[in-house]
């Protein structure tokens, strides 16, 4: 039967994501980076730390210079990335090193995966996390393009941590076909998702035992703790779904696609509560700017978006005639 | 139940309608966290007192009109109709502090400050909350002590919304620490001006200092300043909160019957009132902006003459706020990706955060409605 | 400005209704007519004694042999009505008086309205309430009809105070144009629901206070005691905006129908959730035929589709431009 | 994390389903209240018992096929996905009492029992609950007397669903009523049919009598039917939950994932799916029924060998309630007026109120959650 126990290689990449981001990207660094007015999300040395980590090459082949892992090992990272709310355009790159490796320019997915070609992506209008001269990921159910970004006009928008702008791009610089692209973009963000599902449920859980009011910490009051419960059950649920998708589809089975739409929805469902609802368990603090509950809240609601209408997911999560044993 | 007819309130709504269509300001209230708020706040008010239109169902020796709250009622819903700008910095006077005074202030505390209310020149801020007192009123520890004539005050004071730009403050300290826990609270008048107050804004989640931070050192206020008497503040500020189940706080539930109207409007111009989901839940956001006008009405009739509003109309501020929730998240999900870019129903839907918390969260709330309305045990 | 409290004469109507019922209607002897094979939802001796106060023509003109009040009486008689789950078919009958009066045949009004000719109603491909030699009420957004009732042939029901049953109807009797009458309608059924929901509000607030777990009574923790405020305050927003609907419907004005759908939305949404939190309070005892709760849960599904689908009632609370003041 | 490649499990799904084809009765479950029920489910029992299909991961010396837990799950998915009837009246001796007696009973108790559950000659009922006692387990009342070699039980127990078609149930009882608690219970084989049982069904939402209560008047049963030892029930009963919590009543969970097919079947034949309101709810069951699939794979992927599931898997039982509950809702939905008529979804809305309160209620499964897992205080 399928493991959905993550290996002992699968809990260190984990766990050495976490650490490096725990130093060198932590949510104070977060914070500074975007309080520089036109900066970049991440600063061009930390992307390249993280690219000789080999986070933006663990799923491609050895022949474009990638670790040879497949999406599991990509789910661990971005669990992490999701749970420490990392800036910076790693879904798309990672995506675009997969779009240039499968569309035969080895040259740029090694580039891409050194770190020295970021790629952002659409949204709606406008893009995120692409300057000029970096690449623009654009997906379809078909499969993905890479273009060449010519110019940007920042744009504001609600994630801190994310880059928001108008953009002109030029012709498409390498396409691939992927029918299952979507499915592994709808992956990488659920993953991301549960991190920030993990991280809010944590986050209340630590507060409700040590926040006195009446005479008591909160977590006793059954509102709070349902709510702190609400979260756990709701990160069980989709990491249980999320690891499921994530090795149908590097297996490209079947319903590879309807896996992961399911995984993404339990995971924007999820998010979307837990984040919500953390304010609330927090009060007063948990409103503030200087609390990073909105922070996670506002990721969630970029994540809940940055792929298509909820209902081209729900149109995945339907198709089939019926659920496949 | 009786429908009205009378032709006195035809008459009162017409009038109303008539000089807010010619009086509402164009400009819109400025999106600052600087004195400019204050400034655009002052003058609506004024502009309402100068026309006659201030305190509708306050007495006329305080400035008022002396009408009754049906009157009140009225006005709000023709600010609401005419899209006028709420009341802004002028929310606690209007919905706290002045109906404090009016029930438990001294003649010389009422003569001074309503008709300063009314006419538009000082704002009041609210000092309930502490650091380490949210929810729970009685766990309060900023002190008051009596020296001769005066009251020193310490401590701090947290969610305290434009107190830099506000003249006074409704402050509940603690003057004995050796009494139960909602006993020894004194409700005062704070100068907010005096020697000894710090205050720091605090930044909320949209990115704006809506609330500050006050800081308390050996503030010292006449004893003269404190409301009703000292130590029985527990009584005092339960008639303000009390004002707040009031319909004090109308015009700004109102205003959600006005972004509903918003929402569909836009859902009818993009075709998205088609789409099954949306139109359910836009159904049932205007059914229920229906009812936060009927639940005014239905509050208004019943209320007892004279007596505070019961425990009962705490479901109309728990059915505002789950509206509120309900609906602005209805908003994003109108905007789809468009919601990222600061668009106003984004920022709307971030400030509603707040809703479910500031003022006793929903969960006191519903333990307020499950204890003293349904005799539920604590 | 409208007066939503119920006058002292109101509230007779209401005191006097819930005295009746509870002496010769009370839920023993409704599962005591629901036990019998083929028996009617309520004898006509009952019935009769229910015409003669005067319930199903109070708001039929006094030349129709009514007592001429209005649709704020109707509502004070129905939330009793839906309080005790009277059996029977009180509010097809009310109307059906109403379209005979309106259709120019007072005789038969007076009739109906003096418990002679019963009106079933309509209900899908169904009929309820309904016996041969009975009226059939149609209703649709132009008025209503009546016709005779031929042959009927009893079909199983989820709810034991309703009779459901196909039907074959002749010619229609009488007809009226109204375009209220669906508001109508929906006010009566919002009132009947009102009365559910204030119903298992109290019994679900009676067991909490006095069903003991773990030491306490269940009332005493929060998501018992949470279940129940939310009853009382979907209890308190339908009772305002029903009250509003019934006046604004009676006199006709021009935003009634949205009214009257608005307050049977609401009345529904708040039905439909008290009647399972409070099924979800009782525990074990709550899911038993012996208790009352599932007759409560029952009705309250009756009356969510006894007129026509939800979105005919979303139609009209859409209806308007703007909410006039 | 990793995709099972192996040939043996593909061939062993292969085999199930094969035999599956030509086994599943045409018939299906007998809508009654009477001995047919018993009857059907053990013929069904029977036909899985003499193919070599009880029991997957049960040891072979106790009529198992002492295959692994991987095994047991590959055949609950082509039991659910070959639309086999599910185990019906022998729920509690597969869900509860045969994991408890393999974990805590001696041998005698398994060798005698264990076969007879698996060849579907003896089904069990379970015997926990009280009037008084509900999900409060440490309040139970029922006393049991130790008499020399026999234990003398008197009480009452409620909820014993098929107690009057059951040959055994698992029962607890207070035999020491001076003892703290928890502290005291007992855990014992009843036999059904002794003198002194009295047996009352107990009519439910939908009509029918699922579940009774028993009266147990001085009934005389061996120290022998005792598990584990007088006393140490309270720790016998814990595993009793935590085998609830395993994945013994996996089958039945995955029913749901035939009741969500069932519904985008209806929902796409009378085109239904094109409301976008059906639509978005469709799809979140349906994505929620893949998940129930996915917690079980991940659930075994994480078990401790040897350990008995950890808190943290009752999530899956939370999350499988709420589901259930929103997806016999949404066939009501989906039903419109029809579902007044007894259809099928209705009768399984109307059982569906039993899912948040049986075997503990939601509200304390939450607690257990927020409790066990979180850490949150008491």
């Amino acid at each position: 039967m399928t493991n959905l126990a993550p290996s002992q290689e699968q809990q260190g990449i984990a766990a050495a994501s976490a650490t490096f981001l725990a130093e060198q990207l932590p949510l104070t660094r977060v914070r500074e980076l975007a309080a520089v007015p036109g900066g970049d999300a991440v600063d061009d040395a930390t992307w390249r730390r993280c690219a000789d980590l080999g986070w933006l090459a663990l799923s491609l082949s050895e022949d474009a210079g990638g670790l040879g892992l497949g999406l599991a090992e990509e789910v661990m990272l971005f669990q992490q990335l999701g749970r420490r709310l990392a800036p910076g355009p790693f879904r798309s790159s990672v995506l675009g090193a997969r779009v240039a490796a499968r569309g035969g320019d080895a040259a740029l997915a090694t580039a891409i995966g050194e770190g020295r070609r970021r790629v952002g992506m659409r949204l709606g209008e406008l893009v995120i996390d692409a300057r000029p001269g970096d690449l623009l990921l654009e997906l379809d159910e078909t499969g993905g393009r890479l273009h060449d970004v010519e110019t940007t006009e920042r744009v504001e928008g609600v994630d801190p941590g994310t880059r928001f702008a108008k953009a002109t791009t030029g012709a498409p610089v390498v396409r691939c076909d992927d029918v299952l692209l979507v499915a592994r973009a709808r992956v990488l963000l659920a993953a991301e998702l549960l991190g920030i599902t993990e991280a809010v449920r944590d986050m209340s859980a630590d507060y409700a035992r040590t926040r006195v009011q009446f005479g008591k910490a909160i977590g006793a009051f059954q509102a709070v703790k349902h709510r702190c419960a609400d979260m756990a059950v709701a990160a069980y649920v989709t990491r249980a779904q999320l690891f499921q998708a994530a090795l149908l589809v590097e297996a490209g089975t079947a319903q590879a696609d309807f896996h992961a739409a399911s995984a993404y929805l339990l995971a924007v469902q999820g998010a979307k509560r837990s984040t919500a609802d953390n304010i609330q368990n927090h009060g007063g603090i948990g409103y503030t700017w200087e609390h990073d509950a909105h922070l996670y809240l506002k990721r969630a609601l970029l994540l809940e978006h940055l792929l298509e209408t909820s209902r081209a997911t729900h149109r995945a999560v339907l198709a089939p005639a019926r659920h496949e044993f | 139940m009786e429908l009205d007819t009378s032709p006195q309130l035809k008459d009162f709504r017409e009038e109303a309608r008539t000089w807010l269509e010619e009086n509402v300001p164009d400009e819109s209230r400025p999106l600052s966290s600087g004195p400019e708020v204050r400034e655009y706040d002052a003058a609506w008010q004024r502009r309402q007192y100068e026309g006659g239109w201030a305190g509708i169902d306050w007495k006329p020796e305080y400035g008022g009109r002396g009408l009754s709250l049906i009157e009140q009622v009225i006005w709000y819903e023709e600010l609401v109709r005419a899209r006028a700008p709420g009341p802004g910095i002028f929310s606690v006077a209007f919905g706290h502090a002045g109906p404090t005074l009016m029930a438990r202030g001294d003649e010389r505390q009422k003569t001074f400050h309503l008709p300063k209310i009314l006419s538009g020149e000082t704002p009041w801020c609210q000092g309930f909350s502490e650091p380490g007192a949210g929810s729970d009123l009685a766990g309060l520890r900023t002190r008051g002590v009596v020296d001769g004539d005066e009251l020193v005050i310490t401590g701090s004071k947290i969610w305290t919304s434009y107190a830099q730009w506000c003249d006074y403050g409704e402050l509940l300290v603690r003057t004995d620490p050796e009494a139960a826990k909602h006993k020894g609270l004194t409700w005062l008048i704070m100068d907010m001006r005096l020697p000894g107050v710090d205050i720091r804004p605090i930044t909320s989640i949209d990115g704006w200092p809506h609330n500050c931070e006050v800081f308390y050192d050996e503030v010292r206020v006449p004893l003269s300043s404190v409301v009703d008497r000292v130590d029985n503040g527990w009584s005092v500020a339960m008639s303000t909160l009390a004002a707040e189940r009031g319909p004090g706080f109308l015009d700004q539930r109102l205003q959600l019957i006005v972004l509903v109207d918003e929402l569909v409007d836009h859902a009818r111009e993009t075709g998205l009132i088609k789409d099954e989901a949306v139109a359910d839940r836009l159904a049932t956001a205007r059914a229920s902006a229906a009812a936060l006008r009927s639940m005014a009405y239905y509050q208004v009739s019943t209320a007892k003459k004279g007596e505070a509003p019961g425990a009962e109309t705490t479901a109309i501020r728990t059915f505002t706020v789950q509206m509120q929730l309900e609906l602005t998240r209805l908003a994003i999900d109108i905007l789809g990706a468009r919601c990222l870019e600061w668009h106003p129903w984004t920022r709307r839907w971030l400030l509603d955060f707040a809703a479910p918390i500031a003022g006793g969260t929903t969960d006191i709330q519903k333990n307020i409605i499950g204890e003293r309305v349904l005799g539920l045990p604590r």
